[in-house]
């Protein structure tokens, strides 16, 4: 049977997809952060995942005020990188697995989540952002992706405890199927940041330090914590750090099982707006 | 309406909820338009003439005529829709997020990497710092 | 406040659209179907609603493959309806309640549905027929119209539990809207038929009088039906009854008030494939 | 996949599920193609080079060029989909569904009138009537 092995968190910083593509990584302003990922780089070589379900969200790309879907699972067999306005990036095409997807939308609908099934989206940096960040520049992506996109841009968003059950859902599902798949699961976005208003630029360093302990250690309670928090400690883009509750939710010990072990750890400020942070925890 | 809305006393903010996107409909999808490389030459050939095309109300064409993302925010905007323009004008996300706070291009910039805008003193409406 | 104070039921075959578009109502074939509707029209008028939910599915028009969501919330301010390849039929505009439906959309959201909001769409027979039933062929339909889209083409389809659970997470999102509308609730779709294979022409008209009875009397209990039973008994495409539950969830006495009046019941077999039910309650 | 699937044994029904519309998504995405008039004009003037603009497989175009709607459905096809072939070819709902019951027309039409198709001895596969 498939079963999901590890997760990984990290922001999605547009940014950071403009360094690593216009070749300034070794630049002074940028140098900290990517060496925060060359753990990752290795890590995921090492531990080379059949598929990767890529919770993240669509920044007015695939979806515009026409059709906005709370949580849309992708079941195509391939994503082309969006062109945001500044020109599509030249990453690899994404493939997807259209099998595995069906399946896990298939089991989640079941479980009372209501998804919108998409097959056909282009895919922003919300997505491809942390693919590079963990697989560097290679000329493609080392397995099939199953994008997951998750509203956060327009309010009311899915509640923490709801992306949280969600990703108790999503283990269930891939435990449910057939093949034997090592799955991972990311959750990406954040950490603090606002990109508008008069209180641009907030970063938080206590808060998303605390966000990261619990989600470590107590991420059941870590699922309270309302929208309001989000917003009034991390800024109005911080909301988008529900999205690591999903792919925490899909972890053994949400489901019964033993803790995690913490493989990774990673924060730095700033890339342009925004507080990074990066995790990687692996089921025993 | 009596739905719950704890977001309002948050400084500087404006959250983009179903209301502002109702009053933003036209305008974000008027952003929206710009991912096309035609409809920015377009616009860029003639701003006026290409923001009569949409039924977007006199205000909300006068604030993107200005450039000004906060008015925008204000008449239902959205910062990823709005960033189609600032791509337009080849503008970063980090120009167009410090075109909101007052601050120069540079000040911006070296609040940012002093570790970025503090949370204290920006919580509440009114709270002193 | 608004408040919602009647439910419709109806079964919206494309054959009857046709009819009335084509002048057929008093054909042999046709009459008894339509003169099972001449209360409903006097009932329409001497009740008119201030706004219409009228949950409803597409029918592979608005909703390609491309993206289905599982539940859709129309926002907009218009729809026109379809082209589903006939030609559109020659019937009003759609006119939405934007207001109303932003606010029903944010609370439902916030009790744990996972809707897709949708500001532009063309509404098909699924949504105009029962309109066309209900209020006859005048120039402008009565008052204004949110269309609420449910995935039932593509199987996992969510089950009566959850639509029933939505139809009351619906009244509540009502009920806290503070202008004073009197909202009526539309379930439309089945009863029983089957458009496909070799088993179609299914009809079973124990199966809807039964359903009839039950949707008034224990509607609880017939949120537990499974998707199965729906398919063995009515047809294939007899699964659109559980959008049924969902207007029938709406009402006072799913939500601890007094139980509904039944103002008309109406059975008629056939109209093309399918067999036609419609309902009317009020609450008391 | 080990999910459970309880209709698989509805005699003479298949169940657009998540599989089917994976083994169906090109054919469906091209019966949707027909609601636009320019293209319903276009796949009349030539049938088979209009199908063959889409990655259908050999079996699904032929299903379509036969009108064989079981077999289109066997194949991933979805009738409300189906539906727009039938639109192009001017049948109504009744014709298409008659025509995959092995009766005629008019046979079809008389059973719907006196009633339908019992659901006694259609429940499950083998089963008695
Ligand atoms: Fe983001
Ligand atoms: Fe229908």
């Amino acid at each position: 049977m498939a079963r999901i092995t590890a997760s990984v968190y990290t922001s999605h910083v547009p940014a950071i997809g403009a360094a690593m593509d216009l070749g300034k990584t070794q630049e002074a302003y940028w140098q900290p952060l990517f060496a925060g990922y060359d753990f990752s780089k290795q890590w995921m070589k090492d531990n080379k995942p059949d598929v990767i379900f890529l919770v993240y969200n669509d920044h007015a790309t695939a979806f515009s005020l026409d059709l906005i879907p709370t949580f849309a699972i992708g079941t195509a067999a391939e994503y082309t990188p969006a062109d945001e306005g500044w020109g599509p990036r030249p990453v690899p095409k994404v493939y997807g697995h259209p099998q595995l997807a069906s399946h896990i939308a298939q089991s989640v609908i079941q479980q009372d989540f209501d998804l919108t099934i998409v097959n056909k989206m282009d895919v922003d940096h919300g997505l491809t952002v942390p693919l590079s960040l963990m697989c560097g520049q290679p000329d493609a992506w080392p397995c099939p992706v199953i994008p997951f996109a998750v509203n956060v841009v327009q309010y009311p968003v899915p509640s923490g405890q709801r992306c949280y059950n969600l990703g108790k859902a999503i283990r269930k599902a891939v435990e449910s199927y057939d093949e034997d798949l090592n799955v991972h699961i990311w959750g990406t976005g954040g950490m603090s940041h606002q990109l508008q208003g008069p209180r641009a630029g907030l970063i938080n360093k206590e808060f998303d330090n605390a966000f990261l302990d619990e989600l470590i250690a107590d991420p059941g309670s870590l699922a309270l914590k309302p929208h309001i928090d989000y917003v009034r400690e991390a800024g109005s883009e911080g909301i988008e750090l529900v999205m690591w509750l999903i792919a925490r939710g899909a972890m053994a010990d949400a489901n019964g099982g033993p803790k995690p072990t913490v493989k990774h750890r990673f924060y730095h400020v700033p890339a342009s707006n925004t507080a990074v942070g990066h995790l990687i925890l692996e089921n025993a | 309406m009596s739905l719950d809305k704890p977001y309002l006393d948050v400084p500087g903010t404006t959250i983009f909820d179903a209301e502002q996107s109702r009053i933003g409909y036209h305008l974000n999808q008027f952003c929206m338009s710009l991912m096309k490389a035609a409809n920015r030459e377009r616009f860029k050939a003639n701003e006026r003439a290409y923001l009569d095309e949409w039924p977007m109300s006199e205000e909300q064409k006068q604030a993107v005529l200005d450039r000004d993302l906060n008015r925008c925010i204000k008449l239902g905007g959205n910062i990823y829709f709005l960033a189609k323009i600032g791509a337009t004008d080849g503008k970063s996300f980090q120009q167009m997020a410090g075109s909101m706070t007052g601050m120069s291009e540079e000040e911006y910039r070296n609040m940012m990497v002093a570790g970025g805008r503090s949370a204290d003193g920006n919580r509440y409406i009114g709270e002193k710092k």
